[in-house]
């Protein structure tokens, strides 16, 4: 990251220290979310990080904006910002116009079904539609994928939500018409579920390296046996384990991130992926291992962290997803892995 | 450690047939909707009447305080029953494993006259007060007070973690009834506590799902008749600790998240997905492991041996299985775990996740059984 | 066990205590073996246990025999007690006489053919064969399988080893006559394999037991950091993690045998060995953690229990092939688990 | 904890195609073959004397004393085309990892100019010698003795579980140069032994395979000049420390039992098993995640940053890595673990799972490392 771009991470930080309380995020219980985040962020023209000056935008790269997203994880926002942000994105990436308003994305292994230029079908657990003017997501005609645009004004909304509480509403289109329609080609396609799984390995490290914060902090104030918790070797375990995690999690993500911005990514973001997998599963349990009883209740936060990372883990392309396609890969490669592994 | 190896009899599998018939179709009737972690996070006073109404309640207890003497071998067998299938049991299931055995244990002729029967009947639910406000995993670090008076003693303080108090009637609520002294297992005390006292208030503590199953229980200067202390005054702790073998050695630190290890196999069979089989034989081996031990445990009980060290041995390999049942699952399945799903595959899913980290929590710890059961292994 | 088996149990015991230092045990590396115990247990007769007193044995049942195989494999005996009893057993089991000489048992997955009476083929892996009369195996001919008797001087034999330096070696066989023909029914055949796995899982208790018999001792010897060991909680851990699993591995080990003497098991085998694969690698991990530097020495006696563990549990029918059994009859169940479980 | 991510440059990424390329042709050739856990157990000093032909050994070094002067990254790619073909590199190793940073840091010019050079040509090895019988984790109970005489020091005592002691020609050795204080680290030195004086026994230890790594090394009287003291009198604790980030983070805490999954994923392919190589490839994404986690902390090593914590986590999560591996591969085929099997994958897996033990013991127990990297993190 520039100087510049440190310092927008900066702002973004200090905007989330003081404005994501845990009330805020508390809200989404309540069918509520965090619209005066949301509003900062838009003064600050935040959201648009990343995309070309040309198109309005403030400049960046992709390091820049998963910087941001793993910054939504860490303070979990409760605003569609991961969302709206990667819709343009894509948009950009396909040499298309960002759009104005609030939009949503939805890059998932079912496509919807374009016939004569008008989609019929569902798609489910769209995050934030119901908030969300515009909707980026695929389609499928005579086997070719397209990215498409629809106006969620066509659409028949039912909300619902993940297990953390977030917007997750399921669509139903009949003959909605399409606001774009860009062929992609498999090239494309692939890259566009790489983008989608990067950005939620984002969100995912930055819940982790949170995750890590809480647990630290509370092994040290809380006490026991008459003496703080982190003095006892199995406390120690834990952190040991969670700093490990944390770790190959952060370096996993700067990895990918590092290979997106020079545009050679090849398996790195399955990896990526099915670590985090891992990594989600071993943070939150060591996480409320050691918070204990106080750790599960609603009062304290670290079901912020710990909830989003069992919801997000199986969101869009999960883990069973790359394992399928890095088993196709190896299936059908003549290199040996460690050929893979070393060549870039 | 060698436990024994219990084979069921007729009689005993015949009663299985009958408790699982009646829940089989309890659940078709719709009285009841399956679900994971039931013991603890599934309430219904209404369906607690219809299992006392069975005979269910207090199966073990003598005849004359409304029990009907059977075998912890059955009583094992019911709890079984209503947990791989997910009955919401909660309501009364601490006065049926703990309340009971102990006043039968340690309660004075009129004390068990007094609640036995209702207990039997379903009418009447305890909580058990335990852990306190910053004590944790230090059970023994009790400040909560109870000063004698004439007739009886105040009591100041406040339990927390406390579930289902706000179903139940009374608290077995273990009290400081001397100063604390250099032993701070000394002094301690059980009272029974009606939680419709003057002076009692409970208030919810959430699970992180927002779900309302522990209580904190405030205590002000609340009046606590002679006739309702337990056992021997001083005699508290001893009196706790012969009750933890029967909480940590039970079917419900294993078959916590049955219900979705059920339904994960029924949708590869489904699914015709002998990979996916293959992996989850090997949770039912291990299942059926643990369940010879758990079985075993219950078994040297009824022979009123001693099972600290085995019940501690249970809760913390048992415990472990219930947490990885879910993590397995969503590596076998595409899934999309959501607590209103329409898919009972989700839904079990997400209540197993949420409610996971809880299971090697409560009722002790991991990292406090594991000291126990090493220090036992090396005393031996 | 009746109090005069209690009673064989003990001498044997005894004899395994006196007799097999560790010196006996690493005989077995110098391509010697436990000849003096054997002996010694021929003796007393006690190869003959389990074999009905009609047929010149002793008497006794399952209990007593598996008993004695779980001694065998806490002692780390080397001598071929299972593989002879076993044999004889499985005779008996298909009314045929006892061999008077030293035989041993190879019921695998892939058995020999068998044209016109007489056997052409390799067996590998073939426990003791060196020292061993006859071999009782499994041939098919046209699909059926027979159980069969081979005198050994008709094999051609080559040395080799298991991963604990047991004898197991590879036999072939060019026109060999056999002893005995005897078609199996698929049930009989079945109950063979079940028979064989369960020898197996009795020997890995044994070993189980040892391992962490040797475990806890060294925990209260051994000091660092000033104090004994067992003291740190760390390893504290690893002693219940032990303790769960040997009890774990006891319990289904007196559990299928209970089923063995009643004729009643249906899948428990299957789940006991699986149970002891899980078993032996979390047993042999932790012990060998906590006698750390000294424990992967040849000098300490560790290694002949781990060593077993690790051989044992990819000899015969092992985990995988259990686990395919298993699959293959939920898939074909229309039973619940809970059903299956439950039912007897 | 946030290092540095790594990416190879077309220079680097030729020369890791100029190691691989002479070591494939060596292996056809048969000067080796491949074995799992071979920096280790594999010494062979007439390869090590091949490698340092190639320039390889004390690659980073000054070229001065005969080093190639290349970078870190350079050393780090280097070693993992040893560990992931196998490579028996053993024989050198020590002197490479440990000896030259370790003299580079603190040694004299005498020694710089007289151990270098021979070291780089391959025909100076050296051991280290710091655990001692009975100290196991508690590496500063150190009680080998170096008394003060005339123009050196005279050693008493012994050291154990000394790698490869008997290929060795000299070692370093952490020796106790002041009567021991309250504080246990102090009054220690680092002294250059050269084993073949007099008064050295060397004796094995054959490790449970009955293979000869290991070896207690013992001292009676052995004189060594003044010139061979390392660094400071007094300083040797914390010079012995600096050692251990070099040898806690490298590829070898990660690559111990490479050849055996590489092997298993050809295996897998041969046989079309689509669901084994969707497991395989889980292995695949933490050994990539491991790397990353390894060459960042390569990269702050050559930077000059502090690494202690990073390292030991590398170490702990690497090593059970290694362990996995064996684990998996056979549930994933058919195996017969053998150390002279004919087929590559059950021989592997035989060196394996007798090796892994002592993956999580060698270089500091994972118990040890979790305790450094919790205080670690909890300081900052």
């Amino acid at each position: 990251m520039s100087e510049m771009k440190d310092m927008i991470a900066g702002v973004v930080e200090r905007i989330f220290k003081e404005k994501v309380e845990k009330e805020t995020v508390d809200l989404l219980e309540t069918g509520k979310w965090g619209e005066e985040v949301w509003q900062l962020l838009v003064e600050n023209e935040i959201e648009k990080v990343a995309i070309k000056e040309g198109h309005g935008g403030a400049g960046g790269d992709y390091e820049d904006l998963f910087h941001l997203y793993r910054l939504v994880g860490k303070y979990a926002v409760p605003i569609p910002f991961v969302e709206h942000t990667l819709a343009n994105l894509v948009l950009e990436y396909v040499n298309s116009q960002p759009q104005s308003g609030l939009s949503t994305i939805h890059i998932a292994t079912q496509p919807l079904e374009l016939i004569k230029g008008k989609v019929t079908g569902q798609l489910q657990h769209v995050p934030w539609a119901r908030y969300a003017e515009k909707i980026v997501t695929l389609a499928t005609e005579q086997g070719k994928n397209s990215l498409i645009i629809i106006d969620l004004e066509e659409a028949t909304i039912e909300n619902s939500t993940n297990l953390a509480a977030e917007p997750r509403d399921h669509l139903r289109f009949t003959d909605a018409n399409i606001l774009l329609n860009h062929l992609l080609t498999e090239q494309q396609h692939e890259f566009l579920t790489q983008l989608q799984t990067a950005a939620t390995v984002s969100k995912m490290v930055g819940a982790i390296d949170r995750a890590f914060e809480l647990t630290l902090q509370f092994s040290k104030e809380r006490e026991q046996f008459g003496r703080p918790i982190h003095r006892f070797q199995l406390v120690q375990q834990h952190l040991a384990i969670l700093a490990g995690e944390q770790a190959l999690s952060s370096s996993a993500l700067d990895n990918i991130i590092a290979l997106l911005v020079e545009g050679q990514v090849k398996d790195e973001i399955a990896f990526a992926r099915l670590k985090l997998d891992d990594a989600s599963r071993i943070v939150a349990t060591s996480a409320h291992q050691v918070h204990a009883a106080i750790g599960v209740t609603h009062e304290h936060r670290l079901h912020h962290y710990t909830r989003r990372l069992w919801a997000w883990r199986d969101e869009d392309f999960h883990g069973n997803y790359w394992r399928k396609q890095l088993a196709d890969k190896l299936l059908h490669s003549t290199n040996t892995i460690w050929e893979d592994l070393t060549k870039s | 450690m060698n436990l024994p190896s219990v084979q069921f009899t007729k009689e005993q599998e015949e009663f299985r047939v009958e408790v699982r018939t009646f829940l089989q179709r309890e659940l078709q009737k719709g009285t009841f909707q399956t679900k994971c972690d039931s013991w603890l996070s599934g309430s219904d006073p209404a369906f607690s009447k219809l299992i006392a109404e069975q005979g269910w309640i207090g199966l073990t207890w003598p005849k004359e305080y409304g029990g009907a003497e059977r075998s912890s071998i059955d009583r094992y067998i019911l709890t079984e029953e209503f947990l791989a299938i997910g009955a919401p049991v909660a309501a009364h299931w601490f006065a049926d494993r703990q309340t009971g055995p102990l006043l039968l244990r340690f309660g004075t002729e009129f004390q068990k006259k007094l609640f036995l029967p209702k207990i039997v009947k379903g009418e009447c639910f305890f909580a058990i007060g335990l852990s306190e406000p910053n004590s944790g995993s230090d059970l023994a670090s009790v400040r909560t007070k109870a000063e004698k008076v004439e007739g009886g003693w105040i009591v100041n303080g406040a339990k927390t973690w406390t579930s289902n108090a706000q179903d139940a009637h009374f608290m077995i609520t273990l009290v400081r009834t001397e100063p604390v002294s250099e032993k701070k297992h000394h002094g301690l005390s059980q009272l029974i506590v009606d939680l419709k006292s003057e002076g009692v208030t409970i208030a919810p503590i959430r699970y992180l799902t927002g779900e309302h199953h522990f209580n904190d229980v405030f205590f002000d200067n609340v009046f606590v008749a002679d006739d309702m202390v337990v056992g021997a005054i001083g005699n508290g702790w001893a009196q706790g600790l012969a009750e933890l073998a029967f909480e940590r050695s039970g079917p419900e630190r294993i078959l916590s998240t049955f219900p979705l290890l059920n339904e994960t196999i029924e949708e590869l069979k489904r699914r015709q997905d002998i990979n996916g089989l293959a992996h989850a034989a090997k949770l039912v081996a291990e299942l059926w492991s643990l369940r010879n031990l758990s079985i075993g445990v219950a078994k040297v009980l009824e022979e009123g041996g001693e099972v600290g060290v085995p019940a501690a041995l249970v809760k913390s390999v048992g415990t472990k299985f219930e947490q990885k049942i879910p993590e397995v699952v969503r590596m076998l399945l595409d899934v999309y775990p959501h607590l209103q799903a329409e898919r009972d595959l989700d839904r079990f899913l997400a209540e197993s996740t949420l409610h996971a980290p809880g299971f090697t929590i409560r009722g002790g710890t991991s990292e406090v059984l594991y000291g126990i059961i090493a220090k036992g292994v090396l005393a031996r």
